[in-house]
């Protein structure tokens, strides 16, 4: 590669992975709501209708049960499908098919089928959508057996995380915030996959563990930045699996730091922070841990019209620069 | 908004005309007129307000499907209900909303319907029978049958109507709504805008049967197709269902063909369609022109009596937005309230 | 299954016969009737071991339907794919599995189909074409689609069925999986055991429509109704489907009028429905008697044929619940195997 | 009351319940499957309709997503419906109108409407019902605001918090253990009201706090009979309420014991002891710990068919013996 890596949009990252994975595989196609000529509604799925044909990239009805359910068959039976939810609010109609079925499906035949599915879901609050298509719900499917999910929070991982679904013979569930689809980062060319599993530390520091997932890793270092000047050294990790959670990473590097901050965007009450939390509070970091375990989320409220609204039930920048601060200065 | 038949206005003999002209008084009609107006310059001003950045997120518009809210409307009660969609504008207009209040609630203002925590999308007056536009395709329908539910348990008379699009009709929802509203016999109407498309998706490549009125055998329920350009056509139908589910005698399905001009929202390429259907449907078929010229045609009203209904809209549009700047907005501390009804300690 | 058509094996003329005795030769008749000896018995077993407690949890019974399940799957190769529901015993005999293996599952044994994992409500045959029961009302439905729509991508030839209870058509899932079948023109056959009730709620108090069948024009499908009692009209409705699904004209809904003689599960007391009722299905349509007393008049088989039959069915039960009893129980160890294709660290 | 106080099964305490409310108030009826003359698949309803005729316990169609959504629109517009799945696990195909619709109608509309829901979830596993009749999904609807949802463990509170869901005017979301229908126990004559989000100290002790939700509670009370033996006391809090959460009763006692297990039948990860644990790791309650905190919940499967395995996957009370002996003896 040359010495300034190309770049992409977290959208082309992700439509990139999809291209790559149709031209090397037959078997996978992309099943979803105006996905075709339309593009998907973040433009996602883009002009790959002119590329693959109408049949690799389905417009389905608007029908997200039996759609899934169509996605979980054919997937059943040797495909390799690609199901889109055009927000993953609507992924509430289809619980049935993802957790009754995709998941369970292998365990309940004893291991006769796999279920090589992969469903994405655009997800997160911040575009003045209310309170129906700004949720984050991935801590649900986190708690549900048989399924893996992941929040890639670059487009270098959106398009190797993605690829690494594709390739994995069980389902893979793919959060992506919304507002992460413009940001654009390095993205290398052709065929690789970044593990689902593995969580990795962004930034390195002494004072403070920060685990954060998605848009959160960005705000998280953010926090490093302006921390850094008062001489408060952030340890930024980025999460990136939700289930199975990567437990070691965080172990190691509190037993470094002494100090947890968890931050997300979806709501804190039963959030991914609690299981962060719960999993240092019984591993063998807890005689390390100098301070409270500080859990930044959602507030315990749906998400607001109004924008102001909308960003105040959200966790932002100055909230992890002041826990982070207080946690260092002994302040709780 | 319903009045007293009344004697023709125009020279015909009132056996010829039209349902609605037979039905409904001048009065009515002119207001009805007016109503299809200010929905139009409604949407025009919201869509405005949000290309000069007044309003955020996104909204869905229903200029051009204007005599289909309003037909619909005509023969409701106040207390009669409705549950909208995302592309509720002109519902909730044609129930009866106040524009200030819409506005305000686009402008997320305290003084908006939703107190500035709905939006566009949530657009709703409880008090008026709007029990809510919704972001959930379909998510309105067994809400509605829920509704009706309540009207025959607490025998209150009231009809409630249940609007969705061409692209509902596909959900789950719409089916399961669909069954249990007959089976109980409830009073509830299923009004279905087909506009030709769900976002991108023709009702051609999502949609197995023809019309979606035929669909009502598959409910054992009257299925009723209407030009949904045609006030007159829109209202007779709304009428006879609104009649037969008074009367105890169950669900209608109707729908009402008419077309979106604008995009599906403001993410809208306009790629799946052509322009000259567009410009086809905004020439040959739009609704407020259809519903003047037959006013004027059966006397009515004339020329100046339309002007002066512009002018009045207009005046109604720039109070509304003005009303919606100058309110105030919420405050950040209150962002926590009703997500209960007690808020909780 | 399938077998070559032959010569009229009674005095009758071929064209007289009614249509499995046209297409099929007597060993696949004779084979069909032990089919249908063997779904019988082994339910009778299985409810035998339940009693005794060899079984535990709950089972659904399809006792009387057994000709709608082996006529539907008359036509299938076993390369041809089924999704089956919580009664789903006799689709999955009838698709050709081992009753050894599927008392094995029940007693919760390593050598059952699911390993001991799945039981009754997920029995499945997965290498035989049985995709899986379905512990979900309407669950297995889309999935059908979904295998029917590998099989148009991948050009296999493979047709789909999917069984469903009257119940089921209810379940938005219904809708939303017959529409796409239909828009796709998918190789998929749809096939609803109507048995007069979801549990205890018959279908008048259910559906609004009088036959299920009525609801394929709302997809724009062929809607057949058979009796569900009668083997060959079962087998002639399939077979027409079949050819229809190969041929790539999309999918059809066969509804099959039956009766299940048993209760719902292990836990009704048969409170909605009247002894007289069942006394007359079990007297006066049992399926496996009328089939048995045709091939008797049309000279495919005699009393003693019949009765080799049921000493074969007799003893083929008996081997299976040995071999259910004797097989290995699931070692706890191993509990969290299955979960994931490569286990998890 | 008389010495020996009446005694009921949870199942007729919740009958009890709902009769007394829909003689009080014309509003109260019930929706669900065969909930009418078949009394409901675990007998809940039982003879409920020759009392109360088949309008107000109204039999619904197969139809969980329309079903729900008709209570919903019912709540809104004045009626107070009570709505039973027959099982938890086919809420998976309602998520929508529970989530979207019931949980933030109030809040979408800007305090205009309240949605007086009862909703009815026959939850667990333990009945060789398999993996598509065995879930216990609590903790996703524990993580949605405007909802309230609770898990009685006793039919004196089965009544008690039913009778003060159906007078809430908010939705609440009942979650019933199936092993808990048959089980005794007093209940009083008449209306009685237990208040939703108060969790109970059911056994005091100085040595280690348990909660425990639903079935887990007598589980942990047996566990804590079979450790006095030893001379290890516990604490048993029954939690009740899984949101709002009870959190000062939790912090109360481990700021008494210093340690702290959690144990509840649902899946372990992101299950409602990973709350517990994260709420004590933030409080003031984090310095008087001694110890690791431990939680015991479900395996990381789906329920399997077969009785032994079943059990396996399930916290059982030497599980509960086990951790809590470990942990006075230092042995994490
Ligand atoms: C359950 C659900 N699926 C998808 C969407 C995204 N979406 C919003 S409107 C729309 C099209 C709806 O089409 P139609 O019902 O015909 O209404 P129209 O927009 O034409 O008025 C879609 C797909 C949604 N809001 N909800
Ligand atoms: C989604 C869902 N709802 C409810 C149930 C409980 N249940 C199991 S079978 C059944 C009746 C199904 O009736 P039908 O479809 O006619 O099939 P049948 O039992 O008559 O064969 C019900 C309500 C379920 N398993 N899944
Ligand atoms: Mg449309
Ligand atoms: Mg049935």
């Amino acid at each position: 590669m040359d010495a300034t890596p190309r770049e992409l949009s977290y959208a082309q990252a992700i439509q990139e992975a999809m291209a790559i994975a149709m031209e090397a595989d037959e078997r996978v196609f992309l099943m979803g709501e105006d996905i075709g000529v339309y593009g998907g509604a973040f433009q996602v799925t883009g002009d790959l209708v002119e590329r693959f044909g109408p049949d690799r990239v389905m417009d389905t009805p608007i029908s997200e049960l039996g759609g899934a359910g169509v996605a979980v068959g054919a997937a059943m039976t040797g495909m390799r499908p690609i199901f889109e939810f055009q927000f993953s609010d609507f992924a509430t109609l289809a619980m049935e098919q993802i957790v009754n079925q995709a998941a369970k499906m292998r365990f309940m035949l004893g291991g006769e089928v796999s279920v090589p599915l992969v469903m994405r879901f655009p997800a997160g609050s911040g575009t003045g959508a209310a309170a129906q298509h700004s949720q984050s719900l991935e801590a649900w499917l986190g708690h549900v057996p048989g399924l893996k999910v992941i929040q890639p929070a670059t487009p270098h991982d959106a398009k190797g995380m993605l690829l690494a679904a594709i390739a994995d013979p069980d389902p893979v569930m793919i959060f992506e915030h919304k507002l992460l689809y413009k940001m654009k980062g390095p993205v290398p060319e052709g065929h690789y996959t970044v593990p689902i599993g593995k969580a990795e530390v962004r930034r390195e520091g002494r004072d403070v563990t920060v685990v954060a997932t998605s848009i959160m890793v960005h705000k998280a270092l953010e926090a490093a930045e302006l921390l850094a000047g008062e001489g408060i050294d952030l340890e930024v990790i980025d999460l990136k699996t939700i289930r199975p959670l990567d437990r070691q990473t965080i172990i190691d590097s509190v037993k470094k730091t002494s100090r947890l901050i968890s931050v997300h965007e979806s709501v804190k009450t039963l959030g991914i922070g609690a299981e962060i939390s719960a999993t240092i509070a019984e591993s063998d970091a807890f005689d390390f841990l100098d301070a409270p375990i500080v859990r930044l989320g959602g507030a315990e409220t749906p998400i607001p019209y109004n924008p102001e609204l909308e960003k105040a039930v959200v966790p932002q920048v100055p909230d992890i620069v002041t826990a982070a601060r207080d946690l260092v200065k002994g302040r709780r | 908004m319903t009045a007293a038949r009344k004697k023709p206005t125009s020279k015909q003999t009132l056996a010829n005309l039209p349902f609605a002209y037979r039905q409904y008084d001048a009065a009515a009609l002119r207001e009805a007129l007016r109503k299809m107006y200010l929905i139009r310059r409604f949407e025009e001003g919201a869509e405005d307000s949000y290309t000069r950045g007044l309003i955020h997120g996104t909204m869905h518009l229903s200029i051009g499907q204007e005599a289909s809210a309003m037909g619909i409307c005509m023969p409701l009660e106040t207390a009669d209900q409705i549950t909208s969609t995302h592309r509720g504008h002109g519902h909730s207009i044609a129930k009866g909303a106040d524009v200030k209040r819409m506005f305000a609630e686009f402008f997320g203002k305290t003084t908006g319907y939703c107190k500035g925590r709905g939006g566009s999308m949530h657009i709703a007056d409880v008090a008026g029978g709007n029990l809510g536009a919704n972001g959930i395709v379909g998510g309105g329908i067994p809400i509605a049958v829920g509704a009706a539910l309540t009207a025959k348990k607490m025998k209150t008379g009231n009809v409630v109507i249940s609007f969705f699009g061409d692209g509902a009709n596909n959900e789950g929802a719409f089916h399961e709504a669909l069954n249990m509203a007959s089976v109980w016999k409830l009073p509830v109407i299923f009004v279905c805008e087909n506009n030709g498309y769900g976002m991108s998706t023709s009702t051609e490549r999502s949609t197995a049967v023809k019309n979606i009125a035929d669909r009502a055998a598959a409910y054992s329920m009257p299925g009723v197709i209407v030009d949904g350009n045609n006030f007159s056509q829109v209202a007779e139908a709304s009428h006879e269902a609104v009649e037969r589910a008074r009367a105890g005698d169950g669900p209608t399905l109707i729908e009402s063909k008419t077309y979106r001009y604008r995009g599906h929202s403001k993410s809208d390429r306009n790629r799946y369609r052509t322009k000259e259907e567009i410009e086809d449907w905004m020439t040959n078929r739009d609704p407020i022109i259809l519903f003047e010229s037959e006013m004027k045609e059966f006397g009515i009203i004339d020329d100046a009596g339309i002007e002066a209904i512009r002018e009045d809209v207009k005046r109604e549009i720039a109070e509304g937005i003005e009303f919606a700047k100058t309110s105030p907005a919420p405050d950040v501390a209150d962002v926590a309230r009703y997500v209960y009804t007690e808020e909780q300690a």
